[in-house]
């Protein structure tokens, strides 16, 4: 088990390395094709991780139980050590790396930024498949804030040299402010995890949970405000989230699919990895806070869709929105919040890495992702990808029965009955207001659809040139559009996961 | 090829709930859940239960969704495929809100009913009054199923779990029964259409007539009902709920009726009154009794048999003639050819209205009568909510009878003062004059869609006496006169040749455009104010921050000035400080 | 002889040799400079040196070695300063600035102009 | 004595050496140079350290100085008295060397104050030369070689590039 564990780790990472070895002219397909094996292999390799053997998708009783751990000193005078295990928390969120990454290579096989080097973003997408990975099964602070950093500077050159071709200066201020934004909360974060360290002697996230530094104030309250808005700003939480709209518009389509779909969930998968664990009682201190933040991201990113002309932006802020959500979910600290949380970052991802791919797809048919250029009537230009965005609209406004609704419901049922040592009326309060945010969700999704895929279409013809959905589109969507139904029906496969949190 | 497929398979599904419905008749009631999974104590999980109320519901799913999927072969020609496949999702959503054991479950279907609801109206994506409908129908019952999720959890939590028949009311305490019954009835307010949140369901009228029938008429909109029925023992728990709800329904009725009698499109008429005419049902449930629950859902029967049939005649006139509005038509009926032409449609039409306006020996009078009984009884048993309700079903039994019949008249026949000549509806369209319809190609439906009509209206006479007459007199009587008092002036009107609308009602008492300028402009507005804040503030903070950054980078390279001497003075002034500060540290 | 005269002596020396360093302009008399300031170090090496007397005489020795080091340092200092005279016609180190901030000079010219 | 003789000529350096660094003529200032360097060497005497102080004059009055003069005449030097050769720091240069001196004074006196030297008489040129090359010998060798680099360098700079 944990030889898969490294592997997977280690794959990606190498065979990035061995890419950038190879000479630059093998050619792009054949280096998406490379992409897509090894990034397959992973895939592989996390499936066999999930916890299979009771049965077809069952779950172990004592979910605490590490899995595939590996635990070995690595720079002893600091008592920092090389420590990674998967557990029912972070499985799905790998296998959902893993998937996402694979799909991207897929649609690499085709479909390339216009600007060409597909080589050097394979290589880049596997570098932060194997930082991501590597974040979701690191147990140790130290190593948890490597990965996470190694994940930053792919994800920079990415935007910076794939990104939106129309306008460089753009998308390299966006590449920038990216990634100052969140090495500046990475850096607040070490603070936090120095002060940890101070308080109880170790990095070690297993020892930590097991005994966590406990006290509302003083170092600790620091530590985990330190640790709480280095991860909101990965959320992001408002109003933190500044980087994102600007990042995931001018990212190339990959790009804003991973971004969304796995970058943001770091943020939320440390906070529900570290934050609650480690600094309990500093953590019920800074909750309502939290969740404050988190509900004014739900109705601040709803409202800002709601005036956004460009369908990348409006989906950007639509993450926005989602995770506070998913942030609101955290801050309850009741059962049913963290795993509406949990379950929230899987639907997110999925839904929204669909969304971004039917995005890129417009914006690569078009030539711009502005709403006014782009015209009305897709349904009579492009129908299936036009159902396609109904789909994924309706999925991402949390549709009851599709993959959406199961977080924020149970997100919601958490701020309805938070944890007993948090404030209730508040978290009426702000249940309330989510609630009614997710009208506005449903509002500006409606107008996209209405704005981008209905209207008349003798005043918007065709584009000659414009091809209906295309086989590698169809295969590289078919998984997340399965999966939404999947697990829209079937919460439960998931939720067995986190049987007692 | 495909859209075959689909149309086969719309209509099989259909048939097969209309089997289901027929093998469950009589069937012993059964219950099993499935996909379970535990959150602390509280079990989210699907169940499905079969009773009466079950079965009789997927009766009338049924059989609406078959004459639906049948009459929709000939109606519609545009996009098929999409359209069948819908329906047929609506009919699976349909029936999964009846079968639904869970919350959870129900919400479910009760949502997707909503998103297919949404899909539908806009079939017709090219028109701008069904994109805008479409979209407003679904914000509004959205806003009001956020309501209903907050009330699964008001009486899921405090009652420790989600299953619907394990709800007692015994054990609930009665600020949860009354919060949580409130909460669902928002949502059951927002799907019913019921006011304060009625205004979506005139607009949804641009989707093609046989959604109407099905889905604003028959099945969706009466889903409410269907789910107060259900949960009916928490409902009659709580006293304060079931006087809101007697007060909404009242008021929705009398509402709904007056907008429905200065309505000028026969669609837009007859969604008034199906808003009504939920009230109606609306009003039986809220008398707490289970003579008052029976009535209702007689009622939701009859009314969907009968406002199925009317929508599907709206159809035909929208699919023979191309519009429903009073004034289209109004230019055949000069010519006296519309009744001519339409013979089949005229009659089951006329069934349907005489349904409708409660005309005695027709499904709709036996149905409204059992409502009015109830509260009789209940207003005996010294309940003002009972006399609210029988002032408000009587009165509304009267203005239903006056825009049947006005309606029936301006559509059909020819005004005698006039002659033919100059009606009331002409002074809406500059253009009347200069248009003469050609009538002689103007023919019937073909059968394919009038079979389901013929169906509907007999259903309509028929489904009265299903349930046994027991009529009372007293009761019969006095409705009786109460249409033909609504009636009276409705002919006399039309025999002058006059169809007076008061603008408060044409404009429907202006509560679109209050809630326009109440909600929608002023999210417009906030959604400008929080673009220009992240632009202008949050952003800018970002920016002073960069810019801040170069600045003090300027200062700081204005330092380095290229003399060695200037830096080695800094060099010694930093040395002789720094031991300086070391003697003081260390002393 | 107490300790403290050479000391004190050498403590002297080398502040007049920072003032010097610091203050004047022609680049010899900065070399100038610097040699006072070895000097005040070769003082208190062979000060250390007589009043510890370790019999291997460190101080005297070192304190030879830096003047050898000195031989080489104005050697090479006396070269650059040629230099300089060659490049710019004078050996001034105050208006030796080859090494200013380019963008700043550019600045302030624009803002003087 | 060797106190009355180290005093003269630590006063006579000290002197000396301020008018090194205040002198307006460059060329005085390296004449004044030599008279510092010599005192020192006698400084050095007084402390029974011969062999340095030989080599202090041999090297520094002897080749030092005579190699500062050569470069000033190479510079043009002009032997008029400059009002320009101080800049216009030299105020607060004053100040920061003052300050260092008070430093260094202040800690020397508290470190040494009551210390006492008493110096060999015999003469050290015998331990001097005997610590360099056996104790001393491989920094010796890389001295020597740190002095032909040293001789390179300042060759190579001096040289005249082909194209001027």
């Amino acid at each position: 088990m944990n030889a898969i564990l490294l592997g997977i780790l280690a794959l990606p990472l190498l065979a990035a390395l061995a890419l950038w070895a190879l000479p630059a002219a093998i050619g792009d397909r054949l280096a998406a094709l490379y992409g897509s094996v090894v990034s397959g292999l992973v895939l592989a390799g996390s499936l066999i991780l999930w916890p299979w053997n009771d049965g077809w998708f069952a779950y172990t009783p004592d979910e605490r139980a590490l899995r595939a751990a590996t635990d070995v000193p690595w720079i002893p005078a600091l008592g920092v050590r090389f420590h990674v295990a998967v557990d029912s928390i972070s499985m799905p969120l790998i296998v959902l790396t893993a998937l996402l990454v694979f799909l991207c290579c897929l649609y690499s096989l085709r479909i390339t930024p216009r600007i060409g080097r597909t080589r050097s973003l394979i290589a880049l997408l596997l570098v932060i498949e194997a930082g991501v990975i590597g974040t979701f099964s690191a147990m140790d602070l130290v190593l948890f804030f490597l990965c996470f950093e190694i994940v930053l500077i792919p994800m920079w050159l990415v935007i910076d040299i794939w990104g939106d071709e129309h306008d460089p200066a753009g998308r390299k201020r966006a590449a920038t402010t990216f990634v100052l934004m969140t090495v500046l909360g990475s850096a607040l974060m070490l603070l936090g995890f120095l002060l940890v360290y101070r308080q109880a002697g170790t990095f070690d996230i297993v020892r930590l949970t097991n005994a966590p530094v406990l006290g509302g104030h003083g170092i600790p309250l620091a530590a985990a405000i330190l640790i709480a808005v280095g991860l909101a700003v990965k959320v992001p939480l408002w109003p933190l989230h500044i980087w994102l709209p600007d990042a995931h518009a001018k990212a190339p389509t990959v790009g804003s699919v991973l971004l969304a779909g796995v970058l943001l969930k770091l943020g939320t998968y440390g906070m529900i990895r570290i934050l609650l664990p480690v600094l309990p009682d500093a953590t019920v201190t800074i909750a309502p806070y939290l969740a404050g933040f988190s509900t004014v991201a739900i109705i601040a990113g709803s409202l800002a869709c709601l005036a956004q002309t460009d369908v990348k932006r409006l989906i950007a802020y639509s993450s926005v929105g989602h995770m506070g959500f998913i942030g609101l979910g955290i801050s309850t600290l009741s059962p049913a919040g963290l795993r509406g949380a949990l379950f929230a970052n899987i639907a997110h991802g999925i839904i929204t890495g669909l969304l971004f791919f039917l995005a890129g797809a417009i914006k690569d048919r078009h030539d711009t992702s502005d709403l006014r250029a782009i015209g009305r009537a897709l349904y009579a230009r492009l129908p299936r990808i036009g159902a396609l965005l109904t789909f994924a609209c309706l999925a991402s406004l949390g549709l009851p029965g599709l993959a959406g609704f199961w977080g924020e419901m149970l997100v919601l049922l958490g701020a309805y009955d938070p944890s007993d040592l948090l404030p209730r009326t508040t978290y009426l309060v702000l249940m309330v207001i989510a609630g009614l945010g997710t009208v506005l969700t449903a509002a500006y999704f409606l107008r996209l659809v209405r704005n981008l895929c209905q209207g008349d279409p003798a005043e918007h013809p065709a584009t000659a040139f414009a091809v209906d959905l295309s086989r590698i589109e169809l295969i590289t969507w078919a998984p997340l559009v399965a999966l939404t139904v999947l697990l829209g029906v079937w919460p439960g496969l998931l939720l067995h996961q986190w049987g007692n949190l | 090829m495909i859209a075959t497929a689909w149309r086969v398979l719309g209509v099989g599904f259909s048939l097969l709930v209309v089997l289901t419905a027929g093998l469950l008749a009589g069937a012993e009631p059964g219950r099993s859940s499935f996909l379970n999974s535990s959150i602390d104590g509280l079990t989210l999980g699907f169940a499905v239960r079969t009773d009466d109320l079950t079965v009789l519901l997927l009766a009338v799913v049924g059989v609406v969704a078959t004459c639906v999927q049948v009459y929709s072969l000939g109606y519609l020609h545009e996009r098929p495929a999409s359209y069948h496949a819908l329906v047929a999702l609506f009919t699976a959503a349909m029936v999964t809100v009846v079968v639904a054991d869970s919350l959870f479950l129900l919400l479910i279907g009760w949502e997707v009913m909503g998103a297919c609801s949404y899909l539908l109206i806009g079939h017709y994506w090219e028109r701008r009054d069904a994109r805008s409908g479409a979209v407003k129908a679904f914000l509004m019952t959205r806003l009001g199923d956020v309501g209903f999720l907050f009330g699964i959890f008001v009486l899921g939590v405090g009652a420790g779990t989600f299953r619907i028949s394990e709800l007692d009311p015994a054990e609930l305490s009665s600020g949860v029964l009354t919060t949580g019954t409130l909460l669902l009835l928002v949502g059951v307010v927002g799907k019913s259409a019921q006011v304060p949140l009625q205004t979506w369901l005139p607009d949804a009228m641009p989707g093609p007539s046989p959604v109407s029938a099905l889905i604003h008429a028959a099945t969706m909109v009466a889903a409410g009902v269907f789910l107060i029925a259900r949960l009916y023992d928490l409902f009659a728990a709580s006293a304060t709920t079931l006087t809101v709800l007697a007060i909404v329904a009242s008021v929705t009725m009398l509402f709904a009726a007056l907008c429905a009698m200065a309505a000028v499109e026969v669609k837009r008429v007859l969604a008034w009154s199906t808003v009504s005419q939920l009230a109606i049902m609306f009003a039986g449930l809220s008398l707490g009794t289970s003579d008052g629950r029976h009535a209702a859902l007689f009622h939701l029967v009859t009314h969907a048999a009968f406002k199925g049939l009317l929508f599907l005649c709206a159809g035909v006139l929208l699919h023979q003639i191309g519009s429903a509005a009073f004034v289209v038509l109004r230019r055949y009926t000069r010519r006296g050819r519309l009744r001519k032409a339409l013979p089949v449609t005229f009659a089951t039409m006329t069934v349907g209205l005489a349904a409708l306006a409660g005309v005695p020996g027709f499904a709709g009078f036996f149905s409204k009568d059992t409502v009015v009984e109830a509260a009789w009884h209940h207003a005996q048993d010294g309940s003002g909510l009972g006399w609210v309700v029988l002032v408000s079903v009587c009165l509304t039994a009267a203005l239903t009878a006056f825009y049947c019949l006005r309606l029936w008249l301006w559509v059909f026949f020819r005004t005698p003062a006039l002659a033919g000549g100059i009606g009331a509806f002409e002074d809406d369209d500059p253009m009347a004059d200069l248009d003469e319809p050609d009538t002689s190609k103007l023919r019937d439906a073909p059968w394919v869609m009038l079979s389901p009509l013929v169906l509907l209206a007999i259903a309509s006479v028929v489904l009265g006496y299903a349930d046994g007459v027991h009529l009372n007199w007293v009761v019969g009587l006095v409705t009786t006169v109460l249409v033909l008092l609504g009636a009276l002036p409705a002919y006399s009107l039309w025999s002058r040749g006059a169809d007076p609308r008061p603008v408060v009602l044409e404009r429907e008492f202006g509560v679109d455009p209050l809630y326009h300028r109440l909600f929608a402009v002023p999210a417009r507005w906030l959604a400008r104010l929080t673009v220009a804040g992240d632009r202008d503030v949050i952003g800018a903070y970002v920016r002073a921050t960069g810019r801040t950054g170069t600045l003090v980078s300027q200062g700081f390279r204005r330092m380095q000035t290229g003399n060695v001497q200037t830096y080695l003075t800094a060099a010694v002034v930093g040395v002789v400080a720094i031991a300086v500060l070391a003697g003081v540290i260390g002393s | 002889m107490p300790l403290i005269l050479p000391l004190l002596l050498a403590v002297l020396l080398f502040c007049i040799g920072v003032y010097g360093v610091l203050a004047r302009r022609n680049a010899i008399t900065l070399l100038m400079s610097f040699e006072l300031m070895l000097n005040a170090v070769n003082l208190n090496l062979v000060a250390f040196d007589a009043w510890r007397l370790d019999g291997l005489a460190t101080g005297q020795t070192l304190a030879v070695f830096v003047i050898t080091l000195a031989a080489a340092e104005i050697g090479l200092g006396l070269a650059i300063v040629l230099l300089l005279f060659r490049g710019h016609g004078h050996v001034d180190a105050d208006a030796a600035r080859d090494l200013v901030e380019q963008d700043a000079t550019e600045q302030r010219k624009g803002a003087a102009t | 004595m060797t106190t009355a003789l180290f005093c003269v000529a630590g006063a006579v350096a000290v002197v000396a050496s301020v008018i090194v660094v205040t002198s307006r003529r460059i060329v005085h200032a390296a004449l004044w140079l030599v008279v510092a360097l010599g005192a020192v060497a006698g400084c050095f005497g007084a402390l029974h350290a011969e062999f340095v102080a030989l080599v202090q004059i041999l090297v520094y009055v002897g080749a030092i100085v005579v190699l500062v003069l050569f470069a000033l005449m190479l510079t043009k030097a002009p032997t008029n008295p400059l009002p320009t050769l101080t800049s216009g720091r030299s105020p607060f240069a004053a100040a920061i060397a003052a300050a260092l001196a008070l430093l260094l004074g202040t800690g020397v006196v508290l470190a040494f104050g009551n210390e006492k030297v008493d110096p060999v008489p015999d003469g050290s040129a015998e331990a001097v030369g005997t610590a360099v090359f056996k104790t001393w010998v491989l920094p010796f060798e890389v001295l020597s070689v740190l002095l032909l680099a040293a001789l390179i360098g300042a060759i190579a700079l001096s040289q005249r590039k082909k194209e001027d």
